[in-house]
């Protein structure tokens, strides 16, 4: 998807204006043949500083339209980029198959893994076609049909996080979206293989969590992970959805928050701009990052893995507890 | 459950907790149901276990009392306590809130667990307060459920939960999500030793509880009438979801969807938690 | 369901008219204090005999109609005469609860276990509801869910078989109806627990299977248990159902020709006339046999019975090997 | 697969097989397609491994020329050979209509099943024919496959079977519909130990088979256009089963409801199964 007004952000337009400058007067040099590199490098080390300026000073609410940006790189692009090879299996075995949750085997730097991830679709047409990258009940069952297989011939799984939410039309209620999100966080828990799990863009609520429970989590610069969408947290505690700037800001939905927060691992930087400015780095980025995680992983037992992702999540929440409670006490008195 | 006393504490603290969290309990002689708009005499209402004797609509309750009105007299201690929420996201207005719902409630969170006998089978017990923020599930909740769920492991003893939530705690963001993960982790230990876990969906439960723990019992029962269901109110009028059958999201549609066991009215309840407990449970739990 | 017209099957109609008489005789006497007792007691010796007559050459196909009696008991019938009490489960936990297959809690003799089975429905209404009988793959899924339940907990598994087949809809074969009776093949020869099948009226092919694979198979007298009906039998191979009779005779469908074939391990008699002139009684010859065969698999360890229940199903089959092969063409030489 | 010889059978014995079970070549040069009515070069077809090159349709392959075209060169050595079916019913016209088969397709039963190497991974692999008794499963049918998967237990192999069939064998009787069970069985033992099972559903796989053996790979594959469903065609007839939709009961039908992986045209499918071995064999079954 090339940039055009309706895919570029707010804050992205001083930079797109630039970088349409800099088309202009490259295009001018080949069809007048007048040396122009002079000028042209000077405005690119202007956008740099600009794009550096401006990506220096997001606020989380930013960082939601970047994680939503109509030209972010999806899992199936990831996938590409990622694995030598891929083929895709598909189905629940159950009821359908879910095209907003893909998964299948890859060779990921010669080795075999399972991948599971939503997808979102790109055009209307397609996005239509993933449904928005809500997974239904049998999206969630495919993934776990996926993960047991991986288990089961002993092979890591890598799961991709990108999703507002899992879908909660009549039909995801009526055949158990709840069950399937609690199956898999309870399946999860305990598989004897390495799961990583990569959050690429939106980390929308249980939807993400559903497929989200890793030895190893980590989560891309500007995506997002969050309890709730900034606009439905507005709408409840403000009665409001116009302020999900503000209510973005108190949920700490970024992924710095998120790893202050001891939710996630690590964060994988981005290129200046975003992902979408450039995937090829971001898939480099991140493949080093998976790999580095993954051979980590990869020596310890199943019981090990799965002794060590309990402890994780266990570990997760904060709270007073009876002798800090009593300090506080003590200070007040 | 044919007792003349169902609230079952006799400690002076508990009876006081029991009152305290019934949930809009009014003073008053009287109460209109909700559901028939029948005037029902209070005291009448608290002897037929708060469900209306003319419509049969089962109003909320408290998280003590839906213990007392299940375990054996005078069994219930309580675990797990001295757990306080805190600010983690130093999210506005929070900690008053909290402070507001401790004081009306009596309740130190949204949920109380501990250890208790059923039918003279000793078992883990939990319940869940809608009053307190709505049974929203933070940090401490979560924490509280593990924490039972431990106690099970540890004395290989049966689990009870009554699951009621409005959903996630909002106001302690990606840790209230984490608790889903966590409480279910806790489920599949117990599974993986075989120890049983029923879980008791009562009015609401909703949206992150119901879409872990709630979800993932051995046998799962649901009240009449109880909201139950994944997206909460407000998320699925947001997502503007269309087409519901009447009783969408209702205890009954859950059964029709084979989503629970059973729809089990509020006074045959504890008889078929005995049956229940006694098919699961060999060996384990009996109190001595 | 009272005898009428339409629920007496054709050669039970002169027992039927000996019964009227019989009948008409006592309500006069009830009426004008006439005693008959005599004649009465002859007329029922002689219908004693007149059924002992007729039931003792009874044709495979007599046996399919009495399999297929509409008031002979069904599933819930036996469920109630046998056990102490039960609980009902229901649901797949995926999608419905199928009403043609029941399941729950039992109290045996004392004793706690699990119970499925098809369901028939007794009135038109009830047909319908209960799908005649024929489950669908959420009714498979639901049996097996509950199967594993007692599994987990340790307890012995009855499985009750009356069905004409499984459903094949578009909706049945849409939500994989091989593959959930296939699945329950597969998971049931494993279970740790014992599993004993009773087959009570109909054991219609794949669809009685989905839930027949037991230590001990038991099979009352006039059930029936085919790999098709005999009408389809018929339309395949001389394109005439009317054949039916023909069919049942060569498919060898009945519990003597079970027990023969080794697929079943003992026929369980019952009553002068079939189970729906005594209920009472068959359900006492059942739960007796039941009881024999529970005691003895109790005493089996989890593995012992997996292995005992995987080399039944092993050996079932016969056909002729190379050295029996070699005899037959020396002698044929 | 850009093998000249696609047929990989060296044997003189094994080609006659191929040749024999091939269902209905005609001897002539030209052959129609029953799909989109193209006149094609009989061995153009041949070469296009049975697929007509205009519209896709995949014909019928008969049990050796599966295994031909899938396994490594000259690698196939069939076993649990020597059975042969009896007639434990005295089923009417059993005996001739085996003996008329037993002629036409040199196949002493409808499944051939045997060892080879794919990819030079050591496998077992089985293959059943449509030609023979419509590829019903009778006792030695049942035999043959669980046979084969004991082979692969022993030898820790992982195990692929093309799955074909009208149903079960008629003629045998309920002994037939045991085959599910025992098959079934078989396949748990595989699970139980994690070797892995590929099935590879073609035209047509019905009834007893689709709902035994056939739906429990652990990798399910189909062919393009393939004729897979619980019902049979007459059974289905008999039911009355009404609004089918257009592609009801094909490989397409089966993929959007879930129940495959992948439908794969034939002349992906060595490579589609070397890669899927390869993620399921970590240190078994590699060939010396
Ligand atoms: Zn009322
Ligand atoms: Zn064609």
């Amino acid at each position: 998807m090339p940039p055009s007004a309706s895919n570029i952000l707010d804050f992205e337009k001083p930079i797109a204006e630039l970088e349409a400058e800099i088309e202009d007067i490259k295009r001018l040099t080949a069809e007048q043949g007048v040396d122009r590199s002079e000028e042209i490098a000077i405005l690119e080390q202007h956008r740099d500083r600009l794009m550096e300026q401006i990506f220096s000073r997001l606020t989380p609410w930013d960082k939601t339209l970047l994680a939503r940006h109509p030209r972010r790189p999806y899992t199936l692009d990831y996938v590409r980029l990622l694995f030598d090879d891929y083929t895709e299996l598909h189905g629940d075995r159950l009821f359908t198959d879910d095209k907003a949750m893909i998964g299948g085997l890859g060779t990921f730097d010669g080795r075999q893994v399972m991948f599971v991830g939503q997808q979102k679709g790109r055009d209307l047409k397609e996005r239509q076609f993933r449904n928005f990258g809500s997974a239904k009940p049998e999206g969630y069952r495919k993934a776990l049909r996926l993960m047991k297989l991986a288990e089961k011939f002993g092979r890591p799984i890598i799961a991709f996080v990108d999703t507002p939410a899992a879908d909660c039309s009549v039909g995801a209620e009526s055949r158990g979206i709840s069950e399937a999100i609690a199956r898999n966080l309870m399946e999860m828990s305990a598989l004897k293989v390495p799961i990583i799990i990569a959050i690429l863009g939106e980390g929308g609520s249980g939807g993400a969590l559903g497929i989200g429970v890793g030895n190893s989590v980590l989560m891309l610069e500007y995506a997002i992970y969050s309890v709730i969408p900034p606009e439905g947290c507005a709408a409840i505690l403000w009665r409001d959805p116009a302020k999900a700037p503000e209510a973005a800001a108190a949920l700490r939905i970024t992924a710095e928050d998120a790893l202050r927060l001891g939710v996630i691992d690590e964060v994988v930087p981005e290129p200046l701009g975003g992902a979408h400015r450039n995937p090829d780095l971001t898939a480099r980025t991140l493949k080093t990052a998976i790999l580095r995680n993954l051979d980590e992983l990869c020596s310890m037992t199943g019981d090990e893995l799965a002794a060590q992702r309990y402890q994780k999540f266990r570990a997760m929440g904060q709270f007073l507890t009876m002798p800090e409670l009593a300090e506080i006490d003590a200070a007040a008195g | 459950m044919a007792r003349d006393d169902w609230f079952g504490l006799k400690s002076g603290k508990a009876r006081k907790l029991a009152r305290k969290s019934a949930d809009a309990v009014p003073d008053g002689l009287w109460i209109k149901c909700p559901k028939c708009g029948e005037i029902l005499f209070n005291k009448e209402l608290e002897k037929n276990l708060r469900v209306c004797n003319k419509c049969g609509y089962h109003y909320k309750l408290g998280a003590m009392q839906r213990i007392a009105m299940t375990v054996d007299e005078d069994t219930f201690e309580e675990i797990a306590t001295g757990l306080r929420p805190g600010n983690p996201l130093d999210f506005p207005d929070y900690e008053d809130k909290l402070e507001k719902d401790r004081k009306t409630t009596g309740l130190e969170e949204a949920i109380v667990v501990g250890t208790a006998a059923i039918g003279g089978r000793r078992v883990v017990i939990g319940a869940a307060d809608f009053t307190f923020r709505g049974g929203s599930m933070g940090s401490v909740y979560g924490e509280k459920i593990v924490q039972a769920v431990e106690k099970a492991l540890d004395e290989r003893l049966p689990v009870v939960l009554f699951c009621c939530s409005g959903g996630a705690r909002m106001q302690e963001g990606i840790l209230s999500l984490m608790q889903m993960a966590k409480t279910s982790a806790a489920i599949a230990r117990m599974s993986a030793e075989k120890l049983p876990y029923i879980s008791v969906l009562v009015d609401p439960c909703t949206a992150g509880v119901h879409a872990s723990f709630a979800s993932l019992g051995d046998v799962m029962i649901a009240e009449p009438g109880a909201l139950i269901g994944f997206a909460g109110a407000r998320v699925a009028q947001q997502a503007g979801v269309i087409n519901r059958p009447p009783n969408f999201q209702q205890a009954e549609f859950q059964l029709d969807n084979g989503m629970v066991d059973m729809v089990t009215p509020r006074k045959e309840l504890r008889q078929t938690l005995i049956k229940i407990l006694q098919f699961c449970c060999e060996d384990i739990g009996n109190a001595a």
